[in-house]
């Protein structure tokens, strides 16, 4: 599918639709029956208690994991599963929860490394690197320092991200992902481990790349500050199971979602 | 039977056989792995040099001899005439254990924490040092090690069997080696034994943990140290059965540090992580590799493919489970 | 501050992204390059090219092969002996085939042509990982040494199987064979080194190279980003395998010039020893490959020389002795630190930048 | 200098040791008696600096190159090495003895000028144990089956042309059976063998195989005394490890074993009584230790001819080859050296650098532990050996462009 | 505002020793021989206590904590200056696993769980060092009361099982140890909002009834100083502030920066437009 297809999607209509997903390990079921549906340029947060099947579900949606059931409807086309190299060529970016960054490379190396989709010259060319591929590579480090630019990474631009801490870590992660330039940027609890300035930070990364580059965002988290404050909609996921979803206040108010997960505040 | 047959039976038999040598230096990777992550290609100089000393213990020889003669213009040779090898080989056990010491000490505690293709690396060190000091130790001539294992074709199955075929066939019995039907039953107990141990006690739930992250498994207090000290020197034990078996065979020289390399295809084949694997892998390699040689090799012409064979075969299993036959499933996940 | 980087700015991202973006890098680079072509060919005698050079400057090349295979795209490979075994016959069976054609392109093709056999062996890698792999690679180890030993096509029916070189000329001057002249044969590495250095470089700071690092690093998280595992493989294979393929090449042409496959690339003569060479030097480091081939060509040569003629240990005292440093330099090695001689490089420049001050 | 340089590559370690230990410590009794009892060779003393190669290739080039300056023969001690070392060598002027290993067609002095590998090639001793084996069956060997269990390298492949040639010429069926180094397992090989019962075996093994072939040919039951090994498949290394088992192996030699001849006195009282004995000295009288002292006393014996040959002591390499080939060991001339039965005389000439060709059958007694010679010194089958070896030589001095000499 | 003291370079004296069970004097910290990463931290923790370490990404948080269990050396770090004592031990002679016997047991930040062992293996595991059996039986009860999940999952590899369970896996696995002294890193990151509550409240009931002493070092400020008597907040390798958690809690500073309160209350984070620096004490 051409990244065009995508991008005649307009604003607010589905561009993924989930439509009885089930999908279960031996014989642990992480995922049962569950459908919702994904806007274009929406923030949309999957929430849920630990083990209710997030980190899954955003799996299933750029295919790392195949479904045992049911269908994804993704920029019009239905399918039974995403094959993630796929997924990737459709504009389709994201983070881990664990951190999957690369750890022996450098800042620079891996935010470079979400432009290798974008890098079309042969090997013999890299190989003689001056003339065209030498073209390339600047041009592509000139977009990939405007990343940097914008998460404030330059003073780590070097540093082997093996080293850093875990919440530039996670940053760097966001980073990678953005100079994919994605259509739709899935993010696993992006702002686990900082502190609320840091969050504050991330937040606006979030909200800067949904609002200025129109990225379709997908994010789990567990800061109910933080999704309520930027999401646009909500699904909430308990055992496997959709047990909810709406906007962020009805969600706030929905009983089983607060019985569930959300305890009786949340301040 | 037709002679056919029973050659094929034979064959079979022997390759089982043979498989088991392999088995016996295989369980001393698998050991060392499934407890620290190790890929310890040292194992096969580990046999040399428990062999070596062995030898050394039982014919009274002065170690570094020929060095202390070198420098000093001395005419040492023995200490003492020969002792029951029964002594030596409780000898060797301890410097095994010693040895296993010293390498926590030097080598392992230094390197916690660090990628296992740099702790591989540093075992191939090791070996390199254990060769050194063995050759320093106990020069590097052929020794004749007989610690009272029989050895030879069994004379009992080649009359028990001289009748199975079929009248008038031309068909001298079947053959099998004494000694390697003591190696059967040898590494069977070890087997046993070793699984037993590393399921069911606190100790062998611990190696696993080691196995899966260094550092935690400081956190929550287990001593590397002495788990390391335990698993090498139970390695170093096993190698010593490995060299008596092998070095039995051909005596006791530089080469048999080479059988790690038999070992290896047994390895993949049954699972880095499993006990029993090592077995399994063994028996299965054997039995192929054997197979293979007389069948296939004898079949067109092509002699010695049995070690790359048993390579192949090895892989050909690994497509279909990478992480071999009773290996841990190689945990994939984002 | 001996070491200084301050008033260096690079202006644009080109020269960011060069090889050597410090001066100071420049000009020790310009004047080893300078030394290399325009001294050394002027002094070398046939010890230092046969014991030292020239196998260095081969190692050097199956280094960098490997690295880019296990260093680089972290694919362990134990069969390096075997590739080389390919590079070896290739040259060769092209040798007495067609005697006029010219030499550098034999190499140049026996180099494809391992690439090709590279790609063959490399593909159980999708399946098989770490150790799994590095042992299953043994099977290309042996099943190649045992194909060239069996086949006698490979050996030109010679009856013992060794395989000898004829004499080829660049210039005029022979490069292979026994007449060659010391000079010639160094230059002639030293050129392909060079080249195929700076290729291997290239390749390592553009796309493929990252491709490669990120699946080394994390293949699952490289796949999600839509790098295509099989296929960058592969290719770290073929690559890999060429420059293995032509250091197996130049060891049979130019460097023993007469040789048999079980002996000669037995993997304890090959597979190991280059392995070493990466690790010792620094996985994933283009310098690490050169200073861990200089590293092994030339500590047993030293230490040998150290025990036997300035010691005066026997040499079979010395051997053991030699084998014993040996194996605990690499420990040593390790234990200070785990990245390589490349790593100890760096960290010494780190401090020269900071000195006098300690961190 | 004026000393007389004998480099010596030799492996005291790694997987052939326990064979390059007692020979290597005989070439260093023997010049170490030459030096003290004659105070050299002519007045020269000689030096011999060890090299150790460990067996390998590369290592063996290093070594050359460092000790090639003012060397006059290099003894490679290893097939490969010598394979490596014949082209270089050729080049740089330096005689190459590779006493009865090697490259056999070597034998032929009009293309290989600088290498010899006198007394006796491989081919001739394929050649004589299919001779001894022709004896014992009266003449015929139709359709008699023969093994030929080899290390499978270069070395071990050796006789398989002459042993096919001999076969169309003899009518008995060889069967091939390599094994790969170390040759630490031999099952297959020995199962194929219990299975196809040869009627005769022959090995070409070095090192750790030939204890494990003897020790697995014992527990099969064959026959030991139609089981032949070749000159270095026959030393103490090979048949102790099996016990009464090796009783009856037979292995050919071209030298003899013990300690009763006037060398092995000499050696004692200059060498190993003022405690000079190389290595740990347990190795006097062994089969590979006497072959050792018989190649360093060809050696020495070339630098004695080539000093009288040019009239002066201080010799350069390129005479100590016109020495070499000069060579001409009689029985008298043994006789002298303290070699009296020793070895069979043979000469080199300028066509012939591989000597007589002669070698002997040994059998081994276990309960005595002591190899017996039982039969004398044979020649090979020169009619077809001579011919693989022009051939053979023929072809390499096609490749490699070289002129025939001694016309 | 008394209670705060805003630091500066001079080394602190206090006279509390005697109630001190933990005493970080002054260290440096360096890694790979030429990273400097503490510059001088300085840290008392009271004996039955819970006391927080606050501080944004990369202030050296984990860094302070592995220097005290000694878990430095296996990342190639080392303490190149002061010292730290626990209970006038010098923890610097010691193996990680002789502080676990001595009751010092580190909750590591990012789970580190074994993959390969189960659930309950991975549980047991903290119960190495002990020797009763049926202790540690009624300790594994009590963690699978703590967590039901894990109960759920007990039979499962730890490898396959989702973030927020690995989290509880490594708590539940410290617990088993029954130590005398915990040190957190994040427990909190990447667990469910009632979990997080839940966690302190475990926390605080094993301080309040088995008397184990904390030190805490967490992103969750609101939490950590609802349950903690005395914080320290490290910035790029130094303490910057410290006081007990009430008068950090009134800290205007604090408000703003670690609470996420300015004068008005709680601001969106949808509203933060302006990038603001950090490090403002430095
Ligand atoms: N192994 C290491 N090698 C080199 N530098 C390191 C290493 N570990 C940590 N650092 C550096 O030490 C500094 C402090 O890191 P530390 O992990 O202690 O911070 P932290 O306060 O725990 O942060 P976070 O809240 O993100 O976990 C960081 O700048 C980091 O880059
Ligand atoms: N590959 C797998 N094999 C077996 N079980 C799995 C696998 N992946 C996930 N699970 C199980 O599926 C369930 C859902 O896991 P998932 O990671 O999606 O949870 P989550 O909602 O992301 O939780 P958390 O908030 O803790 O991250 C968990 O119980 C987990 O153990
Ligand atoms: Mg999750
Ligand atoms: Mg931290």
């Amino acid at each position: 599918m051409s990244l065009s297809k995508i991008k005649n999607i307009p604003y607010g209509k589905n561009i993924i639709e989930l439509k009885n997903i089930s999908l279960s390990f031996g014989g642990v079921k992480a995922l049962t029956e569950v459908s919702f549906e994904v806007k274009r340029g929406e923030v949309f947060a999957i929430i849920g208690p630990n083990g209710a099947g997030k980190s899954s579900m955003l799996n299933v949606i750029n295919g790392f994991y195949k479904p045992t059931s049911g269908k994804i409807n993704f920029a019009g086309q239905e399918r039974l599963q995403m094959e993630p190299e796929f997924a990737a060529k459709s504009g389709i970016a994201r983070t881990f929860q664990n951190i999957a960054l690369f750890k022996g490379m450098s800042t620079l190396d891996n935010l470079m490394t979400g432009r290798l989709l974008k890098q079309k010259q042969n090997l013999f060319m890299q190989a003689l690197y001056f003339g065209p591929a030498e073209k390339e590579e600047t041009f592509h480090r000139e977009k990939v320092e405007r990343v940097i630019d914008f998460l404030d990474l330059q003073s780590i631009r070097r540093t082997p991200v093996g080293s850093l801490p875990y919440g530039l870590q996670k940053r760097v992660e966001l980073g990678r992902a953005l100079a994919m330039e994605p259509e739709i940027l899935l993010l696993d609890e992006p702002m686990a481990g900082m502190n609320v300035e840091e969050k504050q930070d991330m937040s606006r990364f979030v909200l800067t790349a949904n609002h200025e580059l129109k990225t379709t965002i997908v994010l789990i988290e567990h800061d109910m500050s933080v999704v309520m404050d930027i999401s646009d909609r909500i699904v909430v996921l308990d055992y496997g199971k959709k047990i909810g979803s709406g906007k962020p206040e009805e969600i706030r108010s929905n009983k089983a979602v607060i019985d569930a997960y959300l305890g009786v505040s949340n301040d | 039977m037709s002679v056919e047959l029973l050659n094929f039976i034979e064959t079979v038999l022997n390759g089982l056989m043979s498989g088991i040598m392999y088995s016996l230096v295989a369980l001393g990777f698998v050991l060392i792995f499934k407890a620290s992550g190790v890929f310890n290609f040292a194992q096969g100089v580990f046999a040399l040099f428990a062999a070596l000393t062995l030898v050394g213990f039982q014919t009274g020889q002065v170690p570094f001899s020929h060095l202390i003669n070198e420098l000093f213009g001395t005419k040492l040779h023995h200490w003492y005439p020969e002792i029951h090898s029964f002594l030596a080989i409780i000898f060797t056990i301890i410097t095994m254990i010693v040895l296993a010491w010293i390498i926590e000490r030097l080598v392992l505690k230094h390197l916690v924490n660090q990628e296992p293709i740099i702790l591989f690396m540093a075992t191939i060190g090791l070996a390199f040092v254990l060769e050194g000091i063995g050759d320093l130790m106990w020069g590097s001539d052929v020794k004749v090690l007989d610690v009272g294992i029989p050895s030879g074709g069994s004379e009992w199955l080649e009359n028990a069997t001289i009748g199975l075929a079929a009248e008038g066939s031309e068909y001298y019995g079947m053959y099998i080696d004494v000694l390697n039907v003591w190696a059967t039953v040898i590494a069977v107990i070890l087997v046993t034994a070793l699984a037993l141990f590393s399921q069911y006690t606190k100790t062998g739930r611990a190696l696993r943990a080691v196995a899966d992250d260094h550092q935690a498994a400081l956190s929550v207090g287990i001593s590397l140290r002495t788990i390391w000290v335990f698993v090498w020197a139970m390695s170093g034990f096993i190698a010593m059965v490995a060299g008596i078996m092998w070095g039995t065979e051909s005596g006791v020289q530089f080469s048999l540090s080479l059988i790690a390399l038999k070992a290896l295809p047994v390895l993949i084949l049954g699972g880095f992580t499993s006990i029993p694997g090592a077995i399994i892998g063994g028996l299965l390699i054997g039995v192929g590799e054997k197979l293979a040689e007389i069948y296939i090799g004898g079949l067109f012409d092509i002699g010695a493919i049995e070690n790359w064979f048993a390579y192949f075969m090895a892989l050909v299993f690994l497509l279909f489970r990478p992480q071999g036959l009773f290996g841990e499933k190689i945990i994939e996940r984002v | 501050m001996i070491y200084k980087e301050t008033g260096q700015y690079n202006s644009n991202y080109r020269s960011d992204h060069a090889i050597f973006p410090l001066m100071q890098d420049k000009i020790a680079f310009s004047l080893l390059m300078l030394v290399a072509f325009l001294f050394v060919p002027f002094v070398v005698d046939s010890y230092w090219e046969k014991a030292i050079l020239v196998p260095f400057l081969i190692y050097s090349m199956a280094a960098i092969g490997l690295n880019i295979l296990t260093g680089y795209c972290g694919q362990v490979s134990l069969g390096t002996g075997g590739f080389m075994a390919v590079g070896a016959f290739s040259t060769y069976k092209l040798m007495t085939t067609y005697p006029d054609l010219n030499i550098m392109i034999i190499v140049i093709i026996s180099g494809f042509i391992s690439a090709l056999v590279g790609i063959l062996f490399g593909l159980p890698s999708l399946r098989i990982k770490g150790f799994y792999l590095a042992v299953a690679t043994l099977a290309s180890q042996f099943f190649l040494v045992w194909l060239f030993n069996k086949v006698p096509w490979f050996y030109n029916y010679s009856d013992t199987g060794q395989i000898t070189v004829s004499e080829r000329t660049m210039f005029g001057v022979p490069v292979t064979g026994a007449a060659a002249p010391p000079y010639a044969t160094y230059l002639f590495c030293l050129v392909l080194v060079v080249v195929f250095g700076f290729a291997a470089k290239n390749m390592i700071r553009s796309k493929i190279g990252r491709s490669w690092m990120a699946i080394r690093d994390m293949d699952i998280a490289a796949e999600i980003i839509g790098v295509p595992p099989l296929k960058t493989k592969l290719t770290a294979f073929a690559i890999s395998s060429f420059y293995i393929g032509i250091s197996g090449s130049l060891y049979f042409a130019v460097y023993l010039g007469a040789l048999e496959v079980t002996e000669s690339f037995d993997i304890m003569a090959i597979s190991f020893p280059v392995l070493f060479m990466i690790i010792i030097g620094g996985l994933g480091s283009m310098l690490g490959s050169f200073l861990g081939a200089a590293f092994i060509v030339l500590l047993p040569i030293v230490l040998k020389n150290f025990m036997v003629d300035l010691v005066g240990l026997s040499a079979v005292t010395a051997k053991h002795f030699e084998i014993t440093i040996w194996g605990l330099l690499m420990v040593v090695f390790l234990i200070v630190e785990p990245h390589g001689l490349a790593r100890l490089w760096s960290i010494a420049k780190e401090k020269l930048r900071r000195w006098p001050f300690p961190y | 200098s004026a000393d007389l340089k004998f480099p010596m590559l030799v492996y005291r370690t790694g997987a052939y040791a326990p064979n390059g230990i007692p020979n290597a410590d005989g070439f260093v009794d023997y010049y170490r008696m030459i030096n003290a009892r004659d105070g050299g060779i002519g007045g020269e003393k000689i030096v011999f600096p060890e090299c150790e190669t460990g067996y390998k290739t590369q290592v063996g080039v290093e070594c050359y190159e460092k000790h090639k300056e003012g060397a006059m023969v290099f003894q490679p001690m290893s097939t490969g090495i010598t394979y490596q070392l014949i082209p270089k060598a050729t080049a740089d002027g330096v005689t190459i003895y590779s006493t009865g290993y090697g490259r056999t067609s070597a034998k032929n002095g009009k293309v290989f000028k600088w290498i010899f590998n006198a007394p006796a090639t491989y081919w001739d001793g394929a050649s004589i144990a299919i001779r001894h084996i022709l004896k014992q069956n009266l003449g015929n060997i139709k359709n008699k089956k023969i093994a030929l269990v080899y290390h499978n390298s270069a070395y071990g492949k050796e006789p398989i042309r002459t042993l096919e040639t001999l076969a169309k010429k003899h009518g008995y069926k060889l069967m091939l059976l390599p094994v790969d180094h170390p040759g630490q397992e031999q099952k297959a090989t020995w199962l194929k063998i219990r299975k196809s019962r040869p009627n005769y075996i022959l090995m070409w093994g070095w090192g750790v195989m030939n204890s494990v072939a003897v020790k697995s040919a014992a527990s099969i039951k064959f026959p030991m005394e139609n089981f032949i090994g070749i000159w270095w498949s026959g030393s103490e290394n090979d048949v102790l490890p099996a016990g009464q088992g090796a009783h009856g192996y037979k292995a050919l030699t071209f030298n003899a074993p013990g300690t009763d001849y006037q060398v092995h006195k000499d050696i004692k009282k200059y060498v190993h009584d003022k405690g000079n004995a190389s290595g740990d000295g347990s190795h006097f009288g062994t089969v590979l230790y006497n072959r050792g002292l018989f190649q360093a006393m060809v050696q020495v014996e070339a630098a004695r001819v080539a000093q009288k040959m040019h009239g002066t002591s201080k010799i350069t390499a390129a005479m100590y080859r016109d020495g070499m080939e000069n060579v001409n060991l009689d029985a008298a001339r043994m006789e002298q050296l303290g070699f009296k039965n020793f070895s069979p005389p043979f000469k080199n000439t300028c066509e012939n650098h591989g000597g007589s060709g002669l070698a002997a059958v040994q059998q081994w007694d276990a309960k005595a532990k002591k190899w017996n010679m039982i039969t004398e010194y044979m020649y090979g089958d020169s009619d077809v050996v001579d011919k693989l070896i022009a051939e053979d030589s023929a072809k390499y001095a096609k490749e490699q462009k070289i002129a025939l000499r001694c016309n | 505002m008394d209670d705060i003291s805003i630091k500066n370079n001079k080394k602190h004296s206090k006279n509390k020793k005697n109630t001190d069970l933990l005493i970080v004097n002054n260290i440096e910290v360096v890694y790979n021989h030429v990273i400097l990463v503490l510059k001088g931290v300085s840290l008392n923790v009271r004996k039955g206590g819970i006391t927080t370490l606050l501080g944004g990404n990369g202030a050296g948080k984990t860094t302070t904590l592995k220097s005290i269990s000694n878990l430095l050396a296996s990342e190639r770090g080392e303490v190149t200056k002061g010292s730290i004592s626990f209970e006038n031990i010098d923890v610097h002679a010691l193996d990680p696993s002789q502080l676990v016997k001595l009751g010092v047991i580190q909750v590591m930040e990012g789970r580190h769980c074994f993959e390969h062992l189960t659930v309950e293996e991975n549980l047991l595991t903290g119960a190495y060092t002990r020797k009763n059996n049926k202790e540690v039986k009624y300790d594994l009860e009590r963690v699978y009361n703590y967590f039901p999940r894990l109960k759920d999952r007990r039979t499962s590899q730890a490898g396959y099982t989702s973030g927020g369970e690995q989290q509880m896996v490594a708590i539940g696995r410290a617990l088993m140890a029954n130590p005398r002294m915990i040190l957190l890193d994040e427990p909190s990151m990447g667990l469910a909002p009632q979990l997080v509550k839940q966690i302190f409240e475990i926390v605080s009931q094993i301080n309040k009834q088995e008397g184990v002493t904390i030190l805490l070092a967490e992103q969750n400020t609101n939490m950590a100083l609802q349950y903690a008597e005395y914080a320290y907040i490290l910035e790029n390798g130094r303490v910057v502030m410290e006081g007990s958690a009430k008068s950090m809690r009134d800290n205007e500073d604090v408000k703003e920066f670690y609470l996420g309160i300015s004068g008005k209350g709680r601001q969106s984070y949808r509203d933060f437009k302006q990038y603001r620096r950090r490090k403002r004490w430095l």
